[in-house]
């Protein structure tokens, strides 16, 4: 066992797969240059020492590079892609959802795409164009599969289940949840390390984690507001109200079974998202529950997001943008219990 | 090019040749069965990956081999004996073919004619659904670059795919099927026209987004690479994919690492309806190449022969790791962009001269005057191609559609 | 007055705002080419002629062109960018969401981008990556205006409203709404012809239509679905239960105002969708009635929209991908009423 | 140069010249007042578009003119009296310039570098929020390419853009302000460094995304061409961007169109870690130019006078229609990447070689060769400027930050 944050988990995720199987291969942005940073978030740090051959830095080149990534899947190879700001995920989404989706389909089951594609999301101080919740915009994609990580537990055993999974997968992470601590941490992180075994172990890509059970009332969320819900239920706690907090961890598809356990028992659901309110993930988790729990719903679910605006710079406006611990409280509170 | 004893034993114990099947001065085709084997549990024949002239028996019938020896040597098309062909050989001087190469090309070019021919007619005819995109007129560039390839190699293709499907060996049935939507076509009827392939083929699902398939063929050189095979695989595009920004990303990565893709641009002078000269300044397509710095050509794309020999020094280039190359294959639609396309942008006298350089005419014309084929052999051609594809049309009117549960699978492995 | 089509009305809402505006231009691919088609669909037919200046045709180049789009409103022009086939709005996505979109936001209000984009979706038996229902990938991105048409008469005054506005607009046509009559229509095509009135006329871009009122469901749709709800209406209309039919038209953002006293009155709402039920636009519309006015709702929403799968080519499969009049009246009638 | 006579009465009826505000021979910055003319509704000055000398007055003191009427004849900078300067000017020969063109290049040279130090100041005492890409070491491409703009020409730029914001006329103040995530900052707050801009000033709010401001500065340039207007814009971006899609799209169409857009790539051999022979085969970026058909040109970008002089030649270029061009300027960065990158893939000689060829030492060692300048005259600019800093600084610590309900403006027009 040891305590890893989730950029030294992911590095170890992938050398062990790089290591396990000679077909996976990493490739993005200054991913591995001697003297470089493993990355924008450090995340292949050193791994080009091991491994000289399958860490392939590219040109910035997003397009080219996703789609170079794609038909090396296809040829059998595991390509691991990473974009160093998941806001550049538009320059590839062609790539990423009219070919690597929709391959295996359209070939009536002949090809397949074993792809994994890392990408980090939330605002962070950078202004509008480092900042994007990209989650909308891939979550419901027939043909790929997507998925959040909390903690870096998770953050290994998924990307492990990715890289041997045979369809594409796409891992968000978030800015804030890399490290707390060390020189290239951001302002804002928060604690998301956790005790790491020494065996192999995989995380399933579809499965919802209840990260802290309760009776009361249900509140989804995933990256960073998943770690502001745990906060607030705590703060519930104090006001006397029990809440359970589920990581969705993967947007697509949706764990409503484990959703649909906990609303059978709370009967009242609050979905947590950074990210505009309008067309975001919640929106379909929203309209999911209740399709599926109608029935058991004390109240309707409430959705809390930023507002429908791009991202700010100005910290003040930034800070305000992003969803708050007080607003989950304040939500939570709102229902009649 | 060499025959290797495959690797078909289970315990690696040597295999035995049991029967030639190919005479030493014959002509192999692409696929063909050259030799008989016997392992412990089967009887199996090897086959040529590529075409030319049997000039060597390694191992005489009853003798035995190990997985990785050489079984025999096979020449390329041109060492061979056969007529004379018109043009220049990439050295310069003439060059001899084998008739039996050399009318493969032809009854391969004529295939893909006909197909085409055929298919329209049965849009026209309103039985065919979905829209087309055609080729006729640029038959041998599909035909003379997949000549140059062996059959482990891939291609990648556009919308205006069925031209590479039949040079690179799709059947017409799986194609027609595939045109029908049936579920014995190659997609299963999922793809249809514009997305025909056969991973078993070495032809991809074709790409219909512009310029799309142009990272994807360079990722799949990567992977050749990086695993260190011999494969190599040829992508082809058009003119107006060369706008694009995956055509740019990809070519500046390809050539950065030196990867064994061959990029072949069927420069037809037009995108849509849109004329070359419309879209950029500088129209000679090969030119781009220097400036990601390798080596790009210009070749008459309605001689099939020259396209072989340029795409076959491409291929070895690339090969042998001194790729990417980048073929401008000039050539001309004759046929409307897709379906219903009254072509009213293409002025008529170009029309009249590109109809008077139609690559089927101008190498049957060859082959006539070098004595390679006489009329009643090319008539043969027509006739059995013709017979053939009317079988398949027959078969594919009638080949059964999915299922409604189909439209569910496939999204996901599992 | 006269009857025309969808791509006649837009043909000549485009002449008109062109002849009105000396800033206003036409920029894609084969929108201008003598003897051409006039875009993919015969919208801007022979405008070269009377526009020589301003009918801009371009190379293969989505990201490239629209990116120059951008740049051009931002220095004062009204470009109306044509892209061929909606899913190729992936490749230009990038500068639509994070350059036009955002714009005015990042530069404190200081620059604007009036720019018109028009982009046909919908599945018409041309394989997986020609069929794309692409309103989902845009709706809800702030900054930016996504409207859908339905009819000539909308077509018309939207996409005047649209060059007038100085946001970005991106409307979405269907390919089987622009002429179900002449040589380049489509097999399935559908009649949304419009008496068209002689003079200007604006339809505003925020306001859903009621297109057929009834009391006892809500159906809420856009584009082809709109046709076969108000197909199904009909239907049910025989058997007794009385539908109104809503045309969204403005899909960001949505006019709740029109579908909440919709919803007063019905209590029960069909939404119908082409696309991927995940992740649709019906996913924001749903969990936005019950935010609003599940005080009303007598059944939960229900949601008809084509399976979580690409769009296949067989036509066999095709149709059945496609939302049906059948599946409309079907869950219609499922309510209890 | 010509300074016109602007459209400012509104009954169109002549407008007086009250008072000339520089003499015959005397030096004009871009933006000087040069000249108070008095309509029948106010008294206003006419501003020079460029940097220049005063060569003739047209309209004497007193006298009348109409809209459009020629003012002035101003010489561009070379024309002018003063010291001659190292180098060869684009002809071959030797150019004087004007001392105060020269002094107002290092000034701004300066300006670029204090601002760029004080604000990496600011971030390493914790006290400056976000996150920085910083410019030092790369002043003269900055300098020298708005040198040779007018005032109405545009810019765009990239996330290391200060510089090009300050050499085009931004303040320290409001740049200082919207790096503090103020509301008086030129982006009103919402921007911060990497979208700095201001629109009033020429310079387009700067794109983060890699090459994504090119596709944009092509578009302005569509619409000068559109328009017949005599604007040119100038595009800046990295080595790092000639790999995007993005740039090849644009500058295909640029090419195409002839716009008047000069590419200006600064080369500072590294895209983030990444070095430029990881990135391309052909490291030489000019070169791309010929391709699209247009001309490129590589210039030693830490020479101030001679990015100053292919700018000039180049913006000409484009004002005529016989854009684009694309210039590739040599130069480096001598700091970190972003905020706290130490750069320790920048090999030490490297950084040795080029830090003895600094952008700023060079031109200060020119001038005071030249006798255009000595020791005190330096020290003095660089005093004013890191007190007019010093004094912007202060006032942007507390400059007024946004409220909660901007957060919900300038989404939408209404
Ligand atoms: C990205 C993209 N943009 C536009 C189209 C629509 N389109 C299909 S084919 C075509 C013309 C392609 O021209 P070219 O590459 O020269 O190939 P050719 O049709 O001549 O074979 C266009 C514009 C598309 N399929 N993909
Ligand atoms: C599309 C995109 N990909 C990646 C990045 C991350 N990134 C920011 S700056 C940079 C390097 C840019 O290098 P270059 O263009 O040479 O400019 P320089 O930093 O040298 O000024 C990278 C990769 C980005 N901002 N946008
Ligand atoms: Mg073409
Ligand atoms: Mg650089």
């Amino acid at each position: 066992m040891k305590r890893q944050a989730i950029a030294e988990a992911l590095r170890d995720a992938i050398a062990e797969e790089m290591e396990r199987d000679e077909t996976v291969f990493c490739i993005g942005e200054d991913i591995a240059v001697p003297g470089g940073w493993g990355g924008a978030f450090t995340v292949t740090l050193g791994l080009e020492k091991r491994f000289p051959d399958r860490m392939i830095n590219t040109p910035i080149a997003e397009l080219g590079f996703f789609g170079i990534a794609v038909g090396a899947a296809m040829m059998g190879m595991r390509p691991i892609a990473d974009v160093q700001y998941g806001d550049f995920l538009f320059l590839a989404s062609d790539q990423i959802i009219n070919n690597a989706a929709k391959m295996r389909y359209m070939s009536g089951g002949a090809c397949q795409v074993p792809l994994v594609m890392r990408a980090p999301v939330g605002a962070t101080g950078r202004g509008s164009q480092h900042a994007q919740s990209m989650e909308r915009y891939f979550a419901g994609v027939p043909g790929l599969k997507v998925v959040a990580v909390s903690n870096a537990y998770d953050a290994k055993g998924i990307l492990k289940s990715a890289v041997r999974d045979n369809d594409p997968v796409l891992i968000f992470e978030h800015k804030l949840l890399y490290g707390s601590k060390g020189a290239r941490t951001e302002s804002g992180a928060v604690d998301a390390t956790s005790e790491i075994p020494d065996h192999d172990y995989l995380v399933q890509l579809d499965r919802a984690a209840v990260r802290r059970t309760g009776s009361q009332v249900t509140i989804l969320s995933w990256l960073l507001m998943l770690h502001f819900s745990l906060d607030a239920a705590e703060k519930l706690a104090g006001e006397g109200v029990d809440a359970e907090v589920i990581d969705l961890r993967s947007l697509s598809p949706i764990d409503f079974e484990t959703i649909g356990e906990s609303i059978r028992k709370t009967g009242r659901v609050v979905i947590v998202e950074e990210g505009p309110k309008t067309g975001g993930v919640s929106a379909e988790i929203a309209a999911g529950i209740q399709e599926r729990f109608s029935a058991y719903l004390k109240a309707p679910v409430v959705r809390i997001a930023s507002p429908d605006v791009p991202v700010p710079f100005s910290p003040i406006l930034e800070n305000a943008y992003r969803p708050s611990v007080a607003q989950i409280v304040q939500a939570v509170i709102g229902f009649k219990f | 090019m060499n025959l290797k004893m495959p690797d078909l034993s289970t315990t690696g114990s040597p295999i035995k040749v049991t029967r030639w099947l190919v005479e030493v001065g014959d002509f192999v085709e692409r696929g063909q069965a050259v030799v008989e084997v016997e392992t412990d549990k089967a009887t199996m024949e090897v086959e040529a990956l590529g075409f030319g002239t049997l000039l060597q028996q390694l191992v005489a019938a009853g003798g035995e081999a190990s997985a990785g020896d050489l079984l025999a040597v096979i020449g390329d098309a041109r060492a061979a004996s056969g007529m004379p062909v018109t043009g220049n050989g990439r050295g310069g001087g003439e060059i001899n073919y084998h008739r039996d190469f050399l009318l493969s090309l032809y009854e391969r070019m004529v295939l893909v004619r006909q197909f085409e021919d055929r298919v329209r007619a049965l849009f026209l005819e309103g039985i065919m659904p979905g829209t087309i995109h055609q080729c006729q007129g640029q038959e041998a560039t599909a035909v003379g670059v997949c000549a140059a390839l062996r059959s482990d190699d891939f291609i990648t293709s556009t919308f205006r795919g069925h031209g590479h499907a039949l040079a690179k060996g799709l059947t017409v049935q799986e194609m027609l099927d595939e045109l029908f939507g049936a579920v014995t076509g190659c997609c299963r009827g999922k793809g249809g026209s514009m997305h025909i392939g056969n991973l078993e083929k070495g032809m991809m699902p074709a790409i219909a987004i512009v310029a799309g398939g142009i990272p994807l063929a360079t990722g799949m050189a990567l992977a050749f690479k990086l695993r260190k095979t011999k494969e190599i695989v040829a992508c082809f595009f058009g003119d107006g994919a060369v706008a694009e920004g995956a055509f740019h990303e990809a070519l500046n990565m390809a050539a950065l690492w030196s990867l064994p893709v061959l990029f072949v641009c069927e420069n037809n002078l037009y995108g849509a309806s849109t004329r070359i000269d419309q879209v950029m300044k500088n129209t000679r397509v090969s030119d781009r190449a220097a400036s990601y710095g390798f080596r790009g050509e210009t070749v008459d794309g309605n001689d099939v022969l020259e396209v072989y020999e340029a795409a076959t020094q491409a291929a070895e280039e690339c090969r042998s790791g001194r790729g990417p190359v980048l073929l401008e294959l000039q050539t001309y639609r004759r046929t409307g962009h897709s379906r219903r396309d009254p072509c009213h942008y293409q002025p008529k006298e170009e029309r009249a001269t590109w109809s008077a350089n139609d690559p089927i005419t101008r190498f049957a014309q060859a082959l006539l005057v070098g004595g390679n084929a006489d009329l009643d052999d090319l008539d043969r051609i027509q006739k059995e191609i013709d017979d053939e594809i009317e079988r398949a049309v027959e078969k594919a009117k009638t080949a059964p559609k999915p299922v409604l549960s189909d439209l569910l699978t496939d999204v996901y492995a599992s």
